[in-house]
């Protein structure tokens, strides 16, 4: 990579950009050309993120493949982008699910120019988010990549069905609830009332840094009084928990998730979301030690609450969707819970519960997807014996549920198992039994759902269905390959990842 | 070459000399297509803005009532710029081209000529002066269609407000000059130290009188009723500059020459603010007509520059200068755009937008753009004018404040994606593109451009903002 | 007299236009309340002239003087055009525009 | 040398293998038979490596890092060889050798693709339990453990649109998994005290008594959940029963002679633990006891003959767990490997009938001795060895077992277990009787299976004679005291007889007996399976899924409701706002004048 003297974080970046302009200005009423430009430009970024993902060099660790801009020296904004162990995989699963995300969406025909140019622009913003190491540059990405949402789903989402009921019924009336309208507005509102948070804490930290510099690298030198730590963590947590669907902030996310197109859902649900948790750990974590100490009760306790009460709300759900929107939230319960523990083995699990419930759940929404264009229905209660007339999409979506229940052999377990000696070896040992019945809440469920779905006597009107077909393949495949490979050699992740943890622990406990 | 105290008003010599050409070509003018007058007088306030490049820093006029400073050079350039889209938009077009043209160019240059003095007005009297040249035109252009009810109806209670505000304003001068002992702003700068109660009253009132020009709560009633029933490019005008100015002035007034006493207004402009901001974004909620809906924005927005103003330090005024130029970019640029529907779709309700994306997919993204500008999202100018000014805010250690305009933001944010979805996500209600004429066309372009630029790459205006506030303190 | 007596009448004439703008149901009578406001000011302004013994003031006066004319003159210009449009200057039912 | 490692590899490959050329190469699944011979080769081959292992008795560890970790790994994964594992290879390794060969023929009629699926699901299986018998760590185990958990999970929803079937694979899933996460549990508690997964190093620091842990019988006891689940112990027993909804064959591998007794497997394994926490040895061998005379129980009032085997099943895992928890885990182990000798055998034999028959109510059978013979013959051994009958492998066993627990001091469970080796003998007769011998009800067309079904049942009868006889040349006796040997062939005697009285001769009625008095009770009751199964479908729909119901009303209408109000209340709150706009020139004025006045009183409040 550095031999070629390619930026090539920029490259991994902008390319989804670059594609998504061409798309616009190029490819008008060419559909083909559209998915085309897509697949490549996604491509590249795969491509190259396996790349860095191979030349990352392990015994060097800490920030590599640099790059650096002045912005607005005055304010000490700068372009400045690095990776490290844990932005690293994250990358790769970014550029995983939406390579695979571009495919699941192939058959999108309305408006697909478009579509496909603001998926491709909101890709480039989760991108800047892994890479930037300038907090300032972290929010304007950031905040790229929620705005394409609304129109995404408010043009190509689907409405469900809310009946307004309880006390606050009229609010229901008020609102509209139910509509994708509603569902793209309360998402992107809600995830902008976090950043507002984040703004906030940025700027704290650029203050009493003092250094007058947005980079992370100069924060991360600087020294931060214990109250200011404490608040502004704080300021951090809501704001990125928002994203990462803490509780009781997540109600965007069913409602969202559902309402989204398939490949809307696979990004937000499977890497949006690790977005939040991400900051949480890197910024918030890395650059506030003592305030993370100091309030990591508080982030596991939420995060226990997530695990179980997702899991449960998951099983009460009839629309098919809404059950892997709340499974969504409460394995990001289990994603902070790992990070609350504050040891080697739980950080690692948190990371590698990013990248194994985003490459999840990301294959959930697009077999979610499948079913749905096919059967035109997310009603369970309707569903049945699937698994004769589309085996592939039962497979794959066995193996997602496998993992999800964190069964052995998939990301899934080492992620749970990860999770689990660190909360044990935690200040808090009673955090296990939460996430561990949350796992068995989570069988519960998941099992309910395909038996209910694949199994039994298929129900007369949907004889005529049929199996995932062409590019559509592609994405399953890779997605369950993925899945599965690091499950079995999970070292391939946790190498690096564990470079970047260990010396971002020794920063909050002490080595 | 000009002697020094007349070097020093070169720009507003050569306006009145524009102003004299349009009088007495407009003399000569006859029958309904005054086309041609329009397009003088827009040529010469082009040469005023050229002319405008090159000037430089001069020494004080007389008695230093008149300073040509760094300040005052900034402001007039985004005066006659957004002058000149202003124009660009109205050319071609009634009441701006119509029968009347001479006298609508006439008002409207005047009023840029009092802007242009207040700019530079360092002395109690020239600011008051100024601030009424400034002022008194606009009662007018706002009632210009004067067989239109709800227009003249708008002047009226433009102008009560106004009068009103500017007696409060003017009552307030006196009891400052009474306390300073002189009209000079320098003088008042060094009374203020010894915190007289009696400046006090008087700054107070005079803020009044300010507040009602830059239309901040409870001051900005006036704004929704004349923006609604005005004609669109004026009104696109009316909503930027005459608020530039009025910022202008807020710093001459408030900040020059004060250093660390500056402080003392950082509570009275963080309540104005936040008052401004809540109650300009919740207004705007409702509201169904666009022009009057991006007139609540408006005010919100002159909230969020009052954010920067609660700073009370250069950063803030610098990055207060920055929002005003993003601020007139986008904010003129959304006026333009209801403009170009209206004249096709004979309406200027939001539901007029409908399905906007799917006719003129080109006039909708600029449309897209600019809100989203005005909602401050990343790659459009907005996004650094309203993170600038938190910053600022921020460095003066009023996290609360940000806190509360970036929530605010949301709600905001609410309504600026209504009118997204109308274009984005409805359908349209009858087919066939949008007509533009090519003015218009052009003025759009240079907005949307002007938003792209300052939002991919604003160092250079961030510079020059940071170097002429500087001075002030 | 003392400077106080000037700034309480002028602060009293101030208060009554202020009254007058807000009670007067007749546009004209409006414009008299402000008239009443802008002279206030004048007071005002001789007043610290005259005890500071200093010309600004004075000439501030002219100044504001002149300007409450041309404001005079631009308002009962558009109350004309008002009761020329819409047959009345009753402020009250000047309210199609509102919300 | 290098073969002590590649062997156990490669018999762990083979299988693996094969599951992976049928699971991607999708052609070759749809093949069907073709499916087959290739799992069945895998597997041949796998059991040639395994019985040569065996025979060599190698003794191996072998470890890799599995989880990195900042000092060394925090997870190993390897190869642990030594006897206990050979054995269970070998044992392993033949019983699905020959249940491959026998379901080429049980499951003929199948559709090819379902066929290509069923031997996927085998090879996978083999590969899983295979590499759980080599684990040289409690992980590996677990992980193994939750797979073979899979297998037995996908095999018995094998026809998966039967709901029947759907309905018991699921159940069968998560009463195992509940006794897993006991399991898991344990061992990441064990993990957080000693740093390790593995065998060697944990029986190490036993050894060295340098596990002085508190909490270590509770870490013993969430461990030994697992195997409660696995196993079928009680209270968990109820899944074993519904799994007999998968193919027979399966039944008889899965569900006999491998899986169910990983839990046994597991609990010899971690002996030397075992051993330092006896409170949890004896509550292992009371259950273990109680277990197997409860199932016993209910094995004398089930029809079905695939769930009197079943509760056998459970029941003689009892047994083992028994003796295990006696401490005489090699008993146990004994008679792990015997029982799956001939439960196989006795599974196969059933499957054979009602391949034949076409139902599984045993009293639908009848005069099937004279149809089929050979398979008769075959299932009466069988038979005998489970009642417990020399010289058959079975005897020596069951006899090895009691006298373990007699010499453990465990009176009550050396009585229950007594109690359950009459029944055993009593119930399985039943089965012999009605089904085999007395009239002949409408089985009249009932044949002999095909040879590749007898096959495999002869060389398990085959098997199961010539063990026992070996032993018996062996002198299987030195077990406990002499009395014991006696004992038990007369309650297995008395049982024949008794079921002889009954279901033969006619001399006793069954339901007069059940009608009476003590027996009638306990009959309802098992009859009722002591209502454990709707004990758990109580708590999962009155608990769980009630539970899930509030949960997520409140997240949608409370948690939710309140996000919604603040939006409502913010869209309300600009329309008020917006009627300040009131319209009147005025109020325009007025709003000015309440701006000065409000500057000034802010003033006033805040500026210095």
């Amino acid at each position: 990579m550095d031999a070629l003297r390619l930026p090539v974080l920029s490259v991994i970046t902008w390319s989804p950009f670059v594609g998504a302009l061409l798309i616009m200005f190029t490819a008008r009423h060419r559909p083909r050309a559209v998915r085309l430009i897509a697949a490549v430009t996604t491509g590249v970024s795969l491509l190259l993120s396996l790349g860095i993902y191979v030349a990352y060099d392990r015994e060097g660790a800490g920030f590599q493949f640099y790059e650096k801009v002045a912005l607005v020296p005055p304010l000490g904004i700068s372009y400045e982008l690095g990776v490290d162990g844990i932005s690293l995989l994250l990358v790769l699963l970014t550029a995983i699910i939406i390579f695979a995300g571009v495919f699941a969406s192939w058959t999108v025909k309305v408006r697909s120019q478009e579509f496909y140019a603001l998926l491709l622009a909101l890709v480039t913003g989760v991108f800047g988010v892994f890479v930037s190491l300038d907090l300032f540059v972290l929010f304007l990405f950031y905040e790229l990549a929620v705005l394409p949402m609304y129109l995404l789903i408010g043009i190509w989402g689907s409405s469900g069905e809310i009946r307004p009921r309880g006390i606050f019924a009229w609010a229901y009336r008020e609102t509209g609830v139910g509509t994708k309208e509603y569902a793209a507005m309360k998402l992107t509102l809600y995830l902008l009332f976090g950043s507002a948070f984040i703004l906030v804490g940025i700027f704290a930290l650029w203050v009493h840094a003092g250094a007058g510099s947005f980079s992370y690298l100069d924060m991360e030198t600087a020294v931060f009084a214990p109250g200011v730590q404490r608040w502004v963590f704080l300021a951090f947590y809501v704001g990125f928990g928002v994203l990462a669907g803490i509780w009781p902030l997540h109600t965007w996310s069913p409602d969202g998730h559902a309402s989204a197109p398939t490949a809307v859902s696979m990004l937000h649900a499977g890497v949006l979301m690790k977005l939040g948790a991400y900051g949480i750990v890197r910024v918030g974590m890395g650059l506030l030690p003592e305030g993370a100490a100091e309030l990591v009760w508080l982030v596991g306790t939420i995060a226990c609450v997530n695990i179980v009460y997702g899991a449960l709300s998951a099983m009460a759900q009839t629309d098919l969707k809404y059950v892997i929107a709340y499974s969504s939230v409460s394995h990001m319960g289990l994603v902070l819970l790992a990070a609350a523990t504050l040891t080697e083995a739980g950080l690692n699990g948190s990371v590698f519960q990013m990248f194994a419930h985003g490459i999840m759940t990301g294959l959930f929404f697009a077999l979610v997807g499948l079913v749905y264009e096919k059967a035109h229905s997310r009603e369970i209660g309707r569903m049945g014996g699937f698994g004769r007339v589309m085996p592939g999409v039962a497979t794959a979506f066995t193996v997602g549920g496998l993992s999800s229940l964190g069964l052995p052999a998939t990301s899934g377990f080492v992620a749970e198992l990860l999770t689990f000696m660190g909360a044990w070896r935690s200040e808090h040992r009673w955090w296990l039994f939460p996430a561990v019945v949350g796992t068995f809440l989570t069988a519960v469920y998941v099992l309910r759902v395909t038996k209910q779905i694949f199994w039994g006597p298929e129900s007369p009107h949907f004889r005529h269905l049929e199996d995932a077909r062409g590019p559509e393949w592609v994405a399953l495949v890779l997605l369950v390959f993925v899945l599965v490979l690091f499950g079995m050699a999970p070292g391939l992740a946790l190498g690096p990842v564990d470079t970047a943890t260990v010396p971002l622990l020794a920063r909050i406990v002490g080595p | 070459m000009l002697p020094a105290p007349l070097a020093a008003g070169v720009l507003e010599l050569a306006l009145g000399a524009v102003l004299l050409l349009v009088f007495v070509l407009n003399l000569f003018a006859r029958g309904e297509d005054r086309r041609w007058l329009a397009g003088t007088a827009l040529g010469g306030v082009l040469v005023v803005g050229a002319l405008s490049l090159v000037v430089t820093p001069a020494p004080a006029g007389p008695g230093g009532m008149f300073v040509q400073d760094g300040l005052a050079i900034f402001a007039k350039r985004l005066f006659l710029g957004a002058t000149v889209i202003g124009l660009l938009a109205g050319l071609g077009a009634r009441p701006a081209s119509g029968r009347r043209a001479g006298e609508y160019h006439l008002l409207l240059l005047t009023s840029l000529l009092g802007m242009l003095v207040l700019a530079s007005a360092r002395d109690l009297i020239l600011l008051f002066v100024a601030f009424e040249v400034m002022s008194i035109p606009l009662y007018v252009l706002a009632g210009f269609l004067k067989r239109d009810a709800t227009a003249v109806e708008a002047s009226l209670k433009f102008f009560l407000v106004g009068s009103v505000s500017s007696a409060v304003l003017a009552y307030g001068l006196s009891f400052v000059y009474g306390a300073a002992r002189s009209t000079d702003l320098a003088k008042v700068a060094q009374a203020f130290s010894t915190a007289e109660p009696l400046l006090l009253l008087g700054l107070l009132a005079a803020l009044a009188g300010f507040a009602f020009k830059i239309a901040a709560f409870p001051f900005h009633m006036w704004v929704p009723d004349t923006y609604e029933a005005a004609s669109t490019p004026f009104v696109a005008w009316l909503s930027v500059t005459p608020k530039a100015a009025g910022f202008v002035v807020l710093f001459r007034v408030y900040f020059e020459g004060m250093g660390e006493r500056a402080d003392a207004w950082m509570p009275i402009a963080a309540g104005l603010a936040t008052v401004t901001i809540v109650a300009g974004n919740l207004m705007a909620l409702p509201q169904q007509n666009t022009k009057r809906l991006l007139a609540y924005s408006g005010v919100a927005h002159i909230g969020y520059m009052l954010v920067g103003f609660a700073a009370a330090s250069a950063a803030g005024t610098a990055m207060i200068l920055f929002y005003l130029v993003a601020y007139v970019f986008s904010n003129m640029g959304a006026f333009l755009v209801v403009e170009a529907v209206a004249r096709a779709e004979g309406s200027e309700a939001t539901a007029a937008l409908r399905g906007l994306a799917q006719r003129s997919p080109l006039l909708a993204l600029a449309m897209l753009l600019f809100l989203l500008s005005l909602g401050g999202i990343p790659f459009v100018a907005g996004f650094w004018a309203k993170l600038y000014v938190f910053w600022a805010a921020a460095a003066a250690g009023l996290y609360w404040l940000v806190l509360v305009g970036a929530v605010l933001t949301v709600v905001a944010l609410f309504y600026y994606l209504l009118v997204a979805k109308r274009m984005y996500i409805e359908a349209p209600e009858r087919p066939g593109r949008i007509q533009l004429s090519a003015p218009l066309a052009l003025a759009l372009v240079l907005c949307a451009l002007g938003v792209v630029a300052l939002g991919v790459y604003p160092k250079p205006v961030v510079m020059a903002a940071l170097r002429v506030a500087t001075p002030l303190f | 007299m003392s400077l106080g007596a000037y700034l309480t009448l002028a602060a009293l004439v101030f208060a009554i236009g202020l009254f007058g703008v807000l009670t007067r149901r007749n546009a004209v009578g409006i414009l008299l309340g402000i008239e009443l406001m802008l002279n206030a000011v004048n007071i005002n302004l001789v007043a610290f002239a005259r005890f500071h013994g200093d010309v600004a003031g004075l000439v501030f006066t002219l100044f504001t003087i002149a300007i409450t004319v041309a404001e005079v003159a631009v308002g009962l210009a558009i109350v004309i055009v008002i009761f020329r449009v819409r047959r009345t200057v009753d402020a009250d039912r000047l309210d199609l525009l509102r919300g | 040398m290098r073969l002590l490692v590649w062997l156990p590899l490669l018999v762990l490959a083979l299988p693996f293998t094969s599951f992976l050329l049928l699971a991607v190469v999708a052609p070759l699944r749809r093949a069907g038979r073709v499916a087959g011979a290739v799992g069945i080769a895998a597997i041949a081959a796998s059991l040639g490596g395994a019985l040569l292992i065996w025979n060599e008795g190698f003794r191996h560890t072998a470890t890799w890092a599995w989880l990195p970790g900042d000092g060394g790994p925090m997870a190993t994964v390897g190869l642990l060889v030594d006897p206990l594992a050979n054995a269970m290879l070998v044992l392993v390794t033949l019983v699905s050798f020959l249940v491959q060969v026998y379901s080429l023929a049980y499951l003929a009629d199948e559709p090819a693709p379902a066929l290509g699926r069923y031997y996927t699901y085998q090879s996978l299986f083999a590969f899983s339990m295979l590499g759980l018998v080599l684990s040289p760590g409690f992980l590996q185990m677990f992980v193994f453990w939750e797979l073979v958990g899979l297998c037995s999970y996908l095999l018995i929803g094998y026809w998966y649109q039967r709901p029947a079937a759907a309905r018991a694979a699921v159940k069968a899933f998560w009463i195992t998994k509940l006794g897993d996460l006991g399991f898991i549990i344990g061992i990441v508690m064990l993990w957080a005290a000693t740093g390790t997964f593995e065998f060697a190093t944990l029986f190490a620091k036993a050894q060295a008594h340098a596990l002085a842990i508190p909490a270590l019988g509770t870490i013993m006891f969430l461990i030994y959940l697992g195997a409660v689940g696995k196993s079928a112990q009680f209270p968990l027993h109820v899944w074993l029963p519904d799994a007999m909804e998968g193919p027979t064959p399966v039944s008889a591998l899965i569900h006999a002679a491998t899986m169910v007794t990983a839990g046994v497997y597991m609990v010899t394994r971690a002996q030397p633990l075992f051993a330092l926490v006896p409170d949890v040895l004896a509550l292992i061998g009371w259950v273990g006891a109680f277990t197997a005379l409860l199932a016993a129980t209910m094995a004398c009032v089930e029809n079905d003959i695939k769930r009197v085997l079943a509760y056998s099943t459970v029941s003689q895992l009892g047994y083992m767990m028994a003796a295990a928890g006696a401490g005489a885990a090699e008993a146990g182990f004994f008679h792990l490997l015997t029982h799956g000798l001939f439960k196989a055998l006795l599974f196969l034999g059933a499957g054979a009938v009602i391949h034949a028959v076409g139902s599984n109510d045993i009293f639908r059978m009848g005069g099937l001795f004279r149809a089929m013979p050979q398979t008769g013959l075959v299932f009466l051994v069988g038979t005998l060895a489970l009642a417990g009958v020399p010289p058959l492998a079975g005897f020596f066993s069951k006899e090895a077992v009691l006298g373990g627990v007699w010499a453990a001091h465990m009176t009550w469970p050396f009585v229950m277990l007594a109690l359950t080796a009459f029944l055993t003998a009593f119930y399985m007769f039943r089965v012999v009787f009605t089904a085999f011998f007395g009239p002949a009800t409408a089985a009249g067309h009932a044949h002999e299976p095909a040879w590749a079904m007898r096959g495999p049942l002869w060389l398990l009868a085959a098997l199961t004679v010539l063990l026992g006889l070996r032993l018996a040349a062996g002198g299987g006796e030195a077990h406990g005291p002499a009395w014991l040997a006696p004992l038990s062939v007369g309650l297995a005697l008395a049982g024949v007889a008794l079921a002889w009285a009954m279901y033969q001769r006619g001399a006793l009625d069954p339901r007069r007996v059940a009608a009476a008095f003590p027996l009638s009770v306990l009959d309802a009751l098992a009859r009722r399976r002591y209502g454990l199964d709707a004990l758990y479908d109580g708590l999962y729909r009155g608990f769980v899924l009630a539970l899930s119901r509030l949960v997520g009303w409140i997240d949608r209408y409370l948690v939710d409701g309140v996000l919604n109000v603040a939006s409502a209340w913010t869209l309300r709150g600009g329309d008020a706002l917006r009627r300040i706009q009131s319209g009147v020139p005025q109020d325009y004025v007025f709003g000015v004048a309440f701006g000065v006045l409000f500057l000034v009183v802010w003033a006033r409040l805040w500026m210095r």
